[in-house]
């Protein structure tokens, strides 16, 4: 490594110190100047090897689409004496089923959650997108022309994936369904009509 | 309604609380251990009925979407009990579980998804990212640059709210000073009573009478609510999002 | 230093680290445990000195109150581009409730914006057009044809929204905010399913 590689890593460690959102690699790389995402990503993997060589106790997390600074998992009670008001509450259990639906389904209408969930979710729904975690993303084509409903960044950051692909996924019953109903598969993935943003001006 | 446990095959599930219908349905065919493709439909009504009648008062709220489940239970039960017609050879007899079937399943994978997140959710609040450092501005106006604007950070989310909150400001302004609220529940479930008395049944909606304050509405409503827990009146609906009728309780619908 | 004393002085890097406000000597001790003021501020010289051997873009700062990370100040220049280009968008509260009017009533007079939120909104309408956010539209028709203004292009973007269209109608925001007695009123107006299972028994 060189010097010049030297200085880019410390200022990418300075942005990402400073930041208080995720970073992705293309922004880095405009922000830090003459290097490439792809060299960002070097970088931050170097940074990495770095903070475990030196027992630091934080270290670069990919996610949302972008990386962070965040403290190891094993200081978490230290930190929560820090922190005595605590974060956000937990989500409920009603909130959890309908942001699983919206995660997999996007974009999704109200309705679409009701019959899958059975019940009513509009006070659900409020939760989710007062928390940032569900987004309105258009609507839909047809009869009443329906909100459609996706999941935002924020999703990602507060379930630590590093996108929608990194979704956990119940192997079991798609092992199930592939067996007996490959219906309720194709039913899952069925692609939806969304209003083109362009067309309304 | 006894306050007693059924007899029988009953499983005592009157102390748990569920998410709503699906989620009842998969605690049983769980508890019950019955084979998801075979359900024993009977058996399952009526552990469906029992919990039913056990759900407290307060979650009335919620029943509706419980009464309907059950509706749909009792048809696939009654469809079940006919006799299998003679088919061609290549004709299918359609399960009449099957869609029922494929709904709890699909529930169950989304239910899966939701537990998995809550791990994550857990791991989560593990980690720490750091906090608005406010105090580099101070360095970033020294190296001769601006400092951001304060405020707050805004979503849609803030958007909307703030909206909704300035018009329901503006409203409740007009509410105090035009319409006091004047009209009492016992009223209105008169009201109710007077007209199933003169009608034997009435509409729903025929119950909310145009041009009367929104507030009288809420009042209408709470007393309806009421009378159902009461057992004084019953509620009917053709289809989902149909017209609802009111019935008097002891009257043959 | 032995390894108890490593320890402690992760815990310390990684208080520092996640606090967002100088934490003093002696609050620093009592959430490590069992370790005096003096210690810390022993360790917190450590810290200091692994920083400068590892060449790391942040160090520990000794201001009044207490200790802080803070990043050199060789970085300020990289930190100030990562706050002016994309930063976190702010905007005050009474921007936003006079942005969330503009958007619902457009296209709307400043008399108008001024009779609903009740105080004067020349300087915010300002800050608005400024930051793009609002654009005057057109005229109005009649006495003294006073200024119309709308939102922009860059609204829509702001906010994530495909079009203007997508924006929640009053109705379908009552069923994503209204409080509890305006949900009362809602359920009025589309009732949910009641079926009775005592008749096909």
């Amino acid at each position: 490594m060189n010097g010049s590689d030297a200085g880019a890593k410390q200022v990418l460690e300075a942005l990402l110190f400073a930041a208080d959102e995720p970073l992705s690699a293309r922004r880095l790389a405009a922000l830090v100047e003459e290097i490439t995402p792809g060299e960002v990503t070097d970088l931050v993997r170097e940074l990495n090897a770095d903070y475990l060589r030196e027992g630091r106790a934080f270290h670069v997390q990919e996610i949302a689409g972008g990386y962070r600074l965040v403290t190891r998992s094993e200081f978490a009670g230290w930190i929560a004496g820090l922190r005595a008001a605590g974060g956000s509450p937990r989500l409920t259990q009603a909130a959890l089923e309908t942001l699983s639906i919206v995660a997999y389904k996007q974009p999704v209408t109200r309705t679409e959650l009701e019959s899958i969930r059975g019940v009513a979710v509009e006070g659900v729904l409020k939760t989710l997108v007062d928390r940032e975690l569900v987004r309105i993303v258009g609507r839909e084509e047809g009869m009443g022309r329906p909100l459609l409903y996706g999941t935002t960044d924020h999703f990602l950051e507060y379930f630590g994936l590093p996108s929608l692909d990194a979704l956990p996924r119940p192997d079991e019953l798609e092992i199930l369904f592939a067996d007996r109903e490959r219906q309720v598969e194709l039913a899952l993935e069925e692609p939806r009509a969304v209003a083109d943003p362009g067309d309304e001006e | 309604m006894a306050d007693e446990a059924q007899p029988g095959h009953s499983v005592r599930i009157e102390t748990l609380d569920f998410e709503g219908p699906l989620d009842l349905l998969v605690y049983l065919v769980q508890k019950n251990e019955v084979d998801i493709w075979d359900i024993p439909i009977a058996l399952i009504t009526e552990q469906f009925l029992a919990y039913l009648q056990n759900m407290s008062a307060e979650r009335l709220e919620g029943a509706g979407e419980f009464l309907l489940m059950a509706a749909t239970l009792l048809r696939i039960k009654s469809q079940m009990l006919l006799p299998r017609p003679q088919l061609d050879e290549d004709e299918e007899l359609e399960d009449p579980r099957r869609e029922l079937v494929l709904k709890i399943l699909e529930y169950q994978q989304y239910r899966e998804i939701a537990e998995q997140l809550r791990e994550r959710e857990s791991a989560g609040r593990l980690v720490f990212a750091r906090g608005m450092p406010e105090w580099d501005d101070a360095l970033i106006a020294e190296a001769g640059h601006a400092p951001p604007e304060p405020g707050e950070r805004v979503s849609l989310g803030d958007l909307l709210r703030s909206f909704t909150r300035l018009m329901e400001e503006a409203r409740r302004d007009r509410v105090h000073h035009l319409e006091p609220l004047g009209v009492t529940i016992e009223e209105k479930a008169e009201f109710v009573r007077e007209r199933l008395r003169r009608e034997g049944q009435t509409s729903f909606r025929d119950l909310f009478v145009p041009g009367e304050p929104r507030s009288h509405w809420i009042v209408t409503f709470v007393a309806l609510l009421e009378m159902v827990r009461e057992g004084e009146i019953r509620l009917r609906q053709g289809e989902r999002f149909g017209e609802i009728h009111v019935y008097a309780a002891g009257s043959a619908a």
